[in-house]
């Protein structure tokens, strides 16, 4: 049996597998298909300072080989999920990363202070792509100097490690990633959704209320390969690559362009074991192909890899 | 424990409605009922719940998402659960397309379904709005086996639209019908047909699901009947995973405020006055 | 019978669908299918203005719902491409967009000056998602001023109606599609590819040898409708939508998102004839839903929608 | 004018190899025939030309290419053509799952075909790795039609990899069959088969398909054979179009310079001396 698991970024995953904020909810669901504890981390809906409604219906929309979502980010608000969400996830044995947002950079940091006082939080995953009131609406993500501004103020709020969720909807995503490295995150995800649209003809409107949504699934896999070969040949900071994984090759994709670990999002909503049988695929995958341990195949594909290798769990 | 199931297809019929598989150019409604094994989903599933489908191929992803069917009837016996259902897109023409000895993919049953306790003196009061009808025979079932009084409606845009009328009849007695365009039964809505109803049962408990217009016209009529009337809607949304863990059906809750219930888990099924439809 | 024609940026279009570059050779191979008079214009493969082999083997590998390609275009060059395929087109009866590119701002002009005084050209699109190589490389396609200093150097050699085509591969399109439109484009094209990478876990490697290439299908159409919306709220000139473009159903996405056309790319692969099946299907959806002449579509779902309507044909 | 077929099939069998549906765990290959209806096609195909099938549901668009296959075998007067396939991936997964009375969805025939006019005093000699044998049938059934002289060379992996052999050795005669693993006729390559042949034979036309390190090694023994002996070879590369317009499926041509042939359109079959392999 290969060796699945890693450390790095002051994470400890007995795999590489993850899932994805805000597919996962807070791991209840899901929960009753399988043992929490069978994945690396548990990453949860974001959750943002005071709670959130979220849009109005319709918030999905199935597109080809993918989906577009505009759930707007409906969560109970930090206080809350560290009261009555938390510490389920803690006595399923999870490895909780809890993915955070805001409007503005304060927003972030406080939401980062409150969560650095609950136990059972393993890391923190910072979503920057949410507009950003105080610059006009335009997201974060998309502004070097912005996603740093955010970092900075999460790190200065709390002691646990730092991931900084980029944006793929930007024209160099390593420019970005180097601000997030810079300022003090100690790992990025990527990636996000896509910025999509679907017009129903019949009704000749968006078929979101809010017109676009955020494009996941398989159809995006390509981009978010490449999205994570690029930034890890500029940066040195693990990567958790996402976007359209499925199965185990999928994941293998990501883990060879770089990524030192993997999330499961839109996979569930086909497959609520989706993300167990990556683990599993890759446990065979290593077996049949005499790789002892799964941190060996981190950037095989990518002669520009960067990255500091993952010690051992 | 929930579990992904791979049902048997035990039977696959088409049923009633007008020609030609798909939803027609000239708006026949095309119906198809799959009859699956499934024991495991038998043997807890109750009416108002639903099983998410999985249309397309092992490794195929377009069509991506699970598709939603109410369990139209429960088999505990032979561990059998059917889905009836109007042929309207990609994912049901898959599902139609399916033959015995085929099976599928599914999870469930997943949601919350009709409560199905009738006090002393009150009357199931059932009505059905075109394929809205799925979810009320094994409801008409459940009640009828309780032993409780029953009564049901069934409405259609045309008499193609009328199905399962006999499996609800066979349980529930006369059912009365109604067609848009006066092609069978009574000439006009559903609703119409559940105003009288309403009327001649002391203490009516209405179980409704349809499209949204009726749906809204009888939480209107529960509403108007006051405390003597008590009324529960099942839903429709777009759904992603049909387990609470997207929050991608939301549905408005009714209140001050701006809330959200999410049909796959907290509905189906929803007491009348609990939701604000098309919010 | 409803009126499919339309005359915008100089071109007369007997019906709103198009072929997209790269995807439809110079007409021969598909013009064994279908005549080449039912489609509203033909855009041949890039051209530039020296002949190009094009990249090594694999050039395509498939994606779910979609594919990348890195053919690195191969043509024959402006002038053989004159001499070879243009007569053909023309005696087809085709109306001719000739897809222009090139490595520096002089080459494209060279190339549109060379078409100049070609017979049978109806327009030329200049595709700005070549590296620069004056610039280290970036694609022209993201720097709103090398996009500006192109279509000027173009303008400038030419009085056939200029048409950009766009990247989405840029954090906001709006600002490159105001660069086009201010240096003289008649009209935009939109979208070209997304960079995306497949890996092979079997070789370690990426499976195109160049390591990215271009995604395109239906996986990419969110992607490209947004990008259509957006745009067409941001400037006045008639846009051209493509990006998986399989069905009558997806044109009219694309035109009520503001398109005053569309380009059937993919979907080619999939069915030699879909680009005459959307004819035939935007003719009868307008037959359905009443609708007199199509260019009443244009914008429908955009209440932003800035354009100029197209005239009648 | 070229069209889009839907082609019936007539027959859908399995072929020799292994165990399971797909390529299985333990690297056993599934091989599968498909008999389909396509009279025009059936006209005018010839020996090396391809077919390029769509391998899903109308409207479902993963995944999304067509795959090209070999004309296996060609019966103008049923208007009938066959492919024999390795069940590798999900398209021929697809398409191995297909019944008797489903259809195909197909363009073709596509591509250039072997030559197969031999001059006087002129031998042909079919040498086939793995699948690779699937288009030297029809060229074996056409040849041996003109009375020409034939001799024919198989090889694989292990025995359940060796097909088709028997309708080869229906029209060729006597078929010398090789084995990786020595599990079946000689134990060696194809090719060291095939210079046996090639020295007893005066003026060989050499016709080979299959794995490229194959191929590259006929190429080398053709050059080396000299003006005595021609040589064709039938490559793959992945597709797209498959009829000349997206240039995805290039190959390198020999001669100075750097220069592509598209396998979907100058090719599958290409004079042995015209290009570089795995360049
Ligand atoms: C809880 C629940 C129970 C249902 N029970 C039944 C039933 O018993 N019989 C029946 O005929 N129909 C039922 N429906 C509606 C059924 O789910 C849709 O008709 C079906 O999803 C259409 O899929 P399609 O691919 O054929 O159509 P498409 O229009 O191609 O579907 C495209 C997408 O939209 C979604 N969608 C389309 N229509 C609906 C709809 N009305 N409700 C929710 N999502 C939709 C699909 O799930 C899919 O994601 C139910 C819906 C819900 C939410
Ligand atoms: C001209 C030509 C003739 C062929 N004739 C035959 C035949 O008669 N019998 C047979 O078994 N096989 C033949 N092949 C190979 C066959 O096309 C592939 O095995 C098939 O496409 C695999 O598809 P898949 O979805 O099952 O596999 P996957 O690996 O899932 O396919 C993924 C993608 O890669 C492409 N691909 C994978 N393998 C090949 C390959 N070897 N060649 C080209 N593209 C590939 C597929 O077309 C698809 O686009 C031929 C190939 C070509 C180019
Ligand atoms: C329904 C839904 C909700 C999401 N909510 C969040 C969120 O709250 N925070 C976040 O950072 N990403 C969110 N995402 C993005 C995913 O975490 C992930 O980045 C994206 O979906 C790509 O991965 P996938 O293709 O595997 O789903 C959401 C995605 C979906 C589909
Ligand atoms: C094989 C292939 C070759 C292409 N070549 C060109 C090209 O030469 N010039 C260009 O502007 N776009 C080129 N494109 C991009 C297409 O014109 C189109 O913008 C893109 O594929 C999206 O449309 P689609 O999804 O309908 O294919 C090419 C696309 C493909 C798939
Ligand atoms: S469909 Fe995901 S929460 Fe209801
Ligand atoms: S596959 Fe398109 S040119 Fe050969």
């Amino acid at each position: 049996m290969a060796d699945l698991g890693l450390a790095f970024a002051g994470l400890k995953l007995k795999n590489p597998v993850m899932t994805a904020s805000g597919t996962f909810g807070y791991g209840r669901e899901y929960g009753e298909f399988f043992s929490l504890k069978s994945l690396g981390a548990v990453v949860t809906k974001g959750i943002t300072l005071e709670p959130r409604a979220g849009n109005p219906a319709p918030r999905v929309v199935e597109t080809p080989a993918g989906m577009l979502n505009s759930i707007g980010l409906e969560n109970p608000g930090v206080d809350r999920f560290i009261e009555e969400e938390l510490p389920a996830l803690r006595e399923a044995g999870a490895t909780v990363i809890v993915n955070v947002s805001g409007h503005t950079a304060s927003e972030y940091a406080e939401v980062a202070g409150r969560l650095d006082g609950a136990e059972g939080v393993a890391a923190l995953e910072i979503n920057v792509s949410c507009p950003n009131v105080d610059q006009g609406g335009m997201t974060f993500g998309v502004d070097p100097a912005a996603v740093a501004a955010v970092v900075e103020g999460c790190r200065r709020r709390t002691r646990r490690p730092l991931i900084t969720k980029l944006t793929p909807n930007v024209t160099d995503l390593t420019v970005v990633a180097r601000a997030a490295a810079e300022a003090g995150s100690d790992a990025l995800s990527l990636i996000n959704t896509l910025v999509g649209m679907v017009i129903d003809p019949a009704t000749r409107r968006p078929v979101l209320p809010r017109g676009v949504g955020g494009l996941s699934g398989p159809a995006v896999r390509p981009v978010a390969v490449r999205a994570v070969y690029e930034v890890a040949a500029a940066v040195d900071v693990p990567i958790i690559g996402l976007g359209g994984v499925t199965t185990a090759e999928d994941a293998l994709q990501f883990m060879m362009a770089g990524a030192a670990a993997v999330a499961v999002g839109t996979a569930f909503f086909v497959d609520p074991v989706a993300a167990v049988r990556v683990v599993e695929g890759l446990s065979d995958w290593c077996d049949r192909n005499r790789v002892e341990w799964i941190g060996e195949l981190i950037g095989a594909a990518n002669p520009g890899f960067k990255g500091r290798r993952p010690g051992r769990y | 424990m929930l579990s992904v199931f791979r049902a048997p297809i035990r039977e696959s019929v088409r049923v009633g409605g007008g020609g030609g598989r798909g939803a027609d150019g000239d708006g026949q409604a095309v119906f198809h009922r799959l009859r699956l094994h499934a024991a495991a989903v038998a043997e807890v599933a109750r009416p108002g719940q639903f099983v998410h489908l999985r249309c397309a191929l092992p490794g195929q992803w377009d069509p991506l998402l699970r598709r939603p069917l109410s369990v139209h009837r429960i088999n505990r016996g032979r561990g059998e659960i059917e889905v009836l259902f109007r042929v309207v897109g990609r994912g049901t023409g898959y599902l139609a397309g399916l033959a015995e000895g085929d099976a599928i993919n599914l999870i469930g049953p997943l949601g919350q379904g009709f409560p199905t306790d009738l006090a002393d003196g009150e009357t199931a009061v059932l009505a059905a709005g075109g394929i809205g009808v799925a979810p009320l025979v094994a409801l008409a079932e459940e009640l009828a086996g309780k032993g409780a009084p029953l009564t049901a409606a069934v409405g259609a845009q045309t008499a193609a639209g009328l199905v399962a009328v006999d499996e609800l009849g066979k349980v529930a007695g006369r059912v009365a019908t109604a067609t848009d365009d006066g092609s069978s039964g009574y000439h006009g809505f559903v609703t119409d047909l559940l105003a009288g109803l309403l009327e001649r049962v002391a203490r009516p408990v209405v179980y409704a699901c349809g499209p949204e217009p009726m749906l809204r016209r009888v939480q209107a009529m529960v509403a108007e009947g006051g405390p003597r009337v008590r009324g529960y809607l099942s839903l429709e949304a777009r759904m992603a995973c049909g387990v609470g863990a997207c929050l991608g059906c939301a549905v408005r809750r009714a209140g001050p405020g701006t809330a959200y219930y999410h049909v796959c888990h907290d509905g189906p099924v929803f007491a009348a006055q609990e939701v604000v439809l098309g919010g």
